[in-house]
């Protein structure tokens, strides 16, 4: 799938849900399934700093394709990573660097990227295009 | 204070209260707004606010040395605060209130003069292990600059300060002591009347941070003999920007001016410039003259509403609270002080305080998650932060029964 | 601004102005006010007013770090009025701007931590003869901490800058140079762009008072390459105790903190501190989070108007007033610059100016008399102090005859 | 005239304007009538400390009661001052520093009072009564 398919999916999945509280138990449940980074990635280097929260993130080259591995503390915060993994990983540099993140807001967690510093999400994609710069230069 | 019980005489109406503060009246994601971040900031009462629309509707002027009516008006309301504010606290003199920006400001304010005028090198300044960052940061710079030592009052593991050990510390090499005088972390009320006294004893001078306290009891800085105390208008019902200093007066006029400009001064030559009397020498530049005149309309409300009646209804509202949320299961507290005020910290199970806020919110109940500023505390419990629920006298039980309902239903969904 | 001319797109609706603003429709003694104090502070729109009143009954809470919808709203409008000053200034990033208490507060930011950090023993600190109190004594005290020398740029009889002496003072020993864009007591708009440029040739940073600009003409801090700027809220439609303080970004960066607390930390422990990012590095406490957020609205106002067709108007209107005042009899001007705004300042014969500012103020007249916190300059001029009309796009021709009537029944009653 | 007389028949003088302006010409005309200080006592130890305007002020003690002489280099604080030497001079040490000083406040000029630190003539009270207790001190 495309970064937009998955967005796309992504955004049709929470369509299905009416309360904020069941959106919440989905954000969590895809929390559960993001691929874990493994425990000696778990360093202040790859540590994204968020006020509140702390996010591991980690990226793996191959095939021309980035993989990316992560964790959170808090699990809201880890569903959210999920959910950006999902989306960005195994695409290719060029597409990560320059992909239009637009589910976040369709699906109404805007709030989530507005709070200037309490939360890590909008380093983490920062972060994310960041790799898929590093790689692109490799790449060439 | 001495006589408090005897001024018990009322009971607070609080659903009436709560008429005056219209943002109690809204609502969040479609629900009435239950706001339990008190800690962090008030909310305003219409008095307050019509204050201030007063001042910028019919007298806004510029303060002192204005010949016009609207100055005349002007400065009269912004010496009437100080006075409300003096008498609030029972200061013996209009002039040892001074007007800052926040208690973060205050501290800074004596963090550096009296630093400057009475720290040398090898000297050291008390704080405890429960300070704000805002009662840390600036001592440590002084520090820093002075080869001065800063000294940590330890604490236990119920976050109350450890006494013996304050003891130890208190040594002739210490030149000042600040602590706070109410957690704003644990809601831990410290003995600063034995800290006081013993300090006292050996001359060295005790400043409190009062932001956590004004709001909540009564306070007499004359009956605690206390040198300098700090809080912020924000937190009790005044708006954002206005800040208290008070000190002795023989302690203000020994430290030298803080920062320089107009109204600080009595004489300006290229040469020399002397410096204003108290409390001006510690007002550079144009005042915050509407928050100001809007703290003691503040100031007035809580005298309208009676501190000791403040006191006690949200003392009755907290052991309410406690009870009710020791009665979730994994639900524990951090900070179990024996006499507390203000705020309750706590933790559910493994959930991460960010998770439980965010879930809390979505409920339309606000609190605070996180280390609120007191990092080196945080540490102590080695936990990343805590839910802080804060609480004001317009709060109310039933609203401390939503509160419990959606952490019952926040650990449904997070654990 | 390179493009002014084609900007000035439309003229002043004067009288539909006057309606946003509830002051002037009040009465001193039983006649409509007349306010010419508008350097001492101007009077505030109610869209300010409005922006107040919204923030305190439907968002008021602490920022940064919240995690309910109340401290997420006060956060990003906050932050928006940020950017909006960013904007108004031309800043080429939000974190160039730093929100302060006032000029003075800015000032003295500036003084302190550029001083420190780049003050040395027989450095010098070049101002001139005309500054405020605020932009000379926060450079008096850290000289004199640093043992560095404060030179003074001498006026000539008109009130201008003497160029010539500017150029001779301008030697490597200068570390900075700090001067007022425009005279609060003379109304001397000064060659900013040339002492900017002349300081850049020797790598010497500039910091310019901006208390009496950014309300009378439009200002691009990068067009001009000005390092740091200062200017208050009060002074531009804006609420009392809110300022900006503007510095480039590799100075901010390169100085060291000015005050402790909360929100410019990044980690905190016992024995050592990290501290935060741009602009949060010099924002230690509860900002004044009202005040931010109404100058942002003041800010929206002046734009709205237009920053040039206020200048256009204000020109108008000074000189029609310099005109009127001129045919006065015995009337002399202080201060007679080919470049002005704002002010104008005057004295009658051998009338005392606070003689001739009472006998306005009983014709409903508000001016400001004295000294205007610039000693020096009253020294230099040799006189008491002077009268100040200052003027705002709200006031009218019409207002300025009343000024003349009264100033010349003034003359008859005290001559 | 005791101090009480003196304040009641300025207070009657000034029941006779109606207008702002009348008042002010009054005051301005009793700064006149002001016994003027000896230049020589024009010193900065007799000044006293207004903002705006300067004030000096010599007493003079002969025969158990005090006299004052004063100038002002504003003619309005000129006329404020001639009328409290008016009220306050001649009278004993004990009187004057007990006097109670109503007639400012009657006559409509209370905001000179008020004006935090704008206004020397509190400052001026303040002076003539320190030298009504100091001579009483000298007397005893
Ligand atoms: C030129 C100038 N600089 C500095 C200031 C000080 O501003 P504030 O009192 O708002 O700090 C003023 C205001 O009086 C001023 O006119
Ligand atoms: C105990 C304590 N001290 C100091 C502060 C700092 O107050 P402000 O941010 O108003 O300067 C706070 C507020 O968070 C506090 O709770």
């Amino acid at each position: 799938m495309t970064i937009k398919e998955q967005q796309d999916s992504i955004i049709e999945e929470f369509s299905f849900f009416s309360g904020w509280d069941e959106k919440y138990e989905h954000i969590i449940q895809m929390g559960k399934d993001l691929p874990l980074i493994d425990p000696k990635y778990k360093t202040d280097e790859n540590l994204i700093r968020g006020c509140q929260s702390r996010v591991w993130l980690h990226a793996d080259y191959k095939g021309g394709k980035i993989y990316f591995t992560a964790d959170s503390d808090a699990v809201i915060t880890k569903g959210l990573v999920g959910m950006v993994v999902r989306v960005l990983s195994g695409q290719t540099p060029k597409d990560i660097a320059g992909a239009d993140i637009y589910f976040i807001d369709e699906i109404g967690l805007k709030s989530h990227l507005s709070i200037t510093r309490s939360n890590g999400l909008l380093s983490m994609l920062k972060q994310m295009k960041m790799y898929g710069v590093a790689y692109q230069a490799k790449e060439i | 204070m001495t006589n408090s019980d005897a001024i018990t005489d009322h009971v607070l109406d609080v659903e009436k209260i709560r008429k005056d503060f219209p943002i109690l009246q809204t609502k969040v994601y479609g629900k009435p707004l239950v706001y339990f971040d008190n800690a962090a900031t008030t909310q305003k009462p219409l008095q307050v606010l019509q204050t201030l629309d007063k001042y910028y509707t019919e007298y806004n002027s510029n303060v002192h040395r204005g010949v016009h009516l609207l100055s005349q008006q002007a400065t009269e309301a912004y010496e009437v605060a100080r006075k409300k504010i003096a008498a609030f606290i029972n200061a013996k003199s209009d002039h040892e209130v001074i007007f800052t920006k926040g208690t973060t400001n205050s501290i800074n304010l004596v963090a550096y003069t009296y630093g400057r005028k009475f720290l040398k090198e090898g000297d050291e300044v008390l704080i405890s292990a429960m300070e704000h960052h805002s009662n840390i940061v600036p001592w440590q710079i002084i520090c820093e600059e002075k080869k001065a030592i800063l000294k940590v009052i330890p604490i236990n593991e119920k976050g109350e300060l450890r006494m013996d050990e304050f003891d130890k510390l208190l040594t002739p090499k210490v030149k000042i002591i600040a602590v706070t005088y109410v957690s704003n972390s644990l809601g831990t009320v410290n003995p600063v009347r034995e800290i006081i006294a013993k300090a006292h004893a050996l001359n060295i001078p005790v400043l409190l941070d009062g932001a956590q306290a004004v709001q909540h009891m009564p306070l007499d800085v004359q009956e605690l003999d206390v040198d300098f105390l700090a809080f912020s208008g924000h937190k009790m019902y005044g708006p954002t920007g206005i800040g208290i200093l008070y000190g002795k007066e023989k302690w203000l006029n020994e430290m030298p001016p803080y920062e320089g400009g107009g109204d600080m001064i009595s004489h300006v030559t290229f040469a020399k410039t002397t410096y204003n009397e108290l409390p001006f020498k510690f007002e550079a530049g144009t005042p915050d003259i509407s928050g100001a005149i809007a703290l003691g309309a503040a100031v007035d409300y809580i005298q309208q509403a009676g501190i000791h009646a403040i006191q006690q209804w949200e003392e009755e509202l907290i052991a309410y609270a406690y009870d009710k949320l020791a009665a979730i299961p994994s639900l524990r507290f951090i900070g179990d002080a024996k006499h507390r005020a203000g705020a309750i910290s706590f933790l559910a199970g493994n959930i991460h305080p960010f998770d439980m806020g965010e879930i809390l919110d979505k409920q339309s109940i606000a609190v605070r998650t996180g280390h609120h500023c007191t990092q080196p505390l945080m540490e102590i419990f080695n936990i990343p932060g805590t839910v802080r629920a804060s609480f004001s006298f317009y709060n109310t039980k039933a609203e401390v029964d939503e509160l419990v309902r959606a952490v019952e239903k926040a650990k449904r969904m997070l654990e």
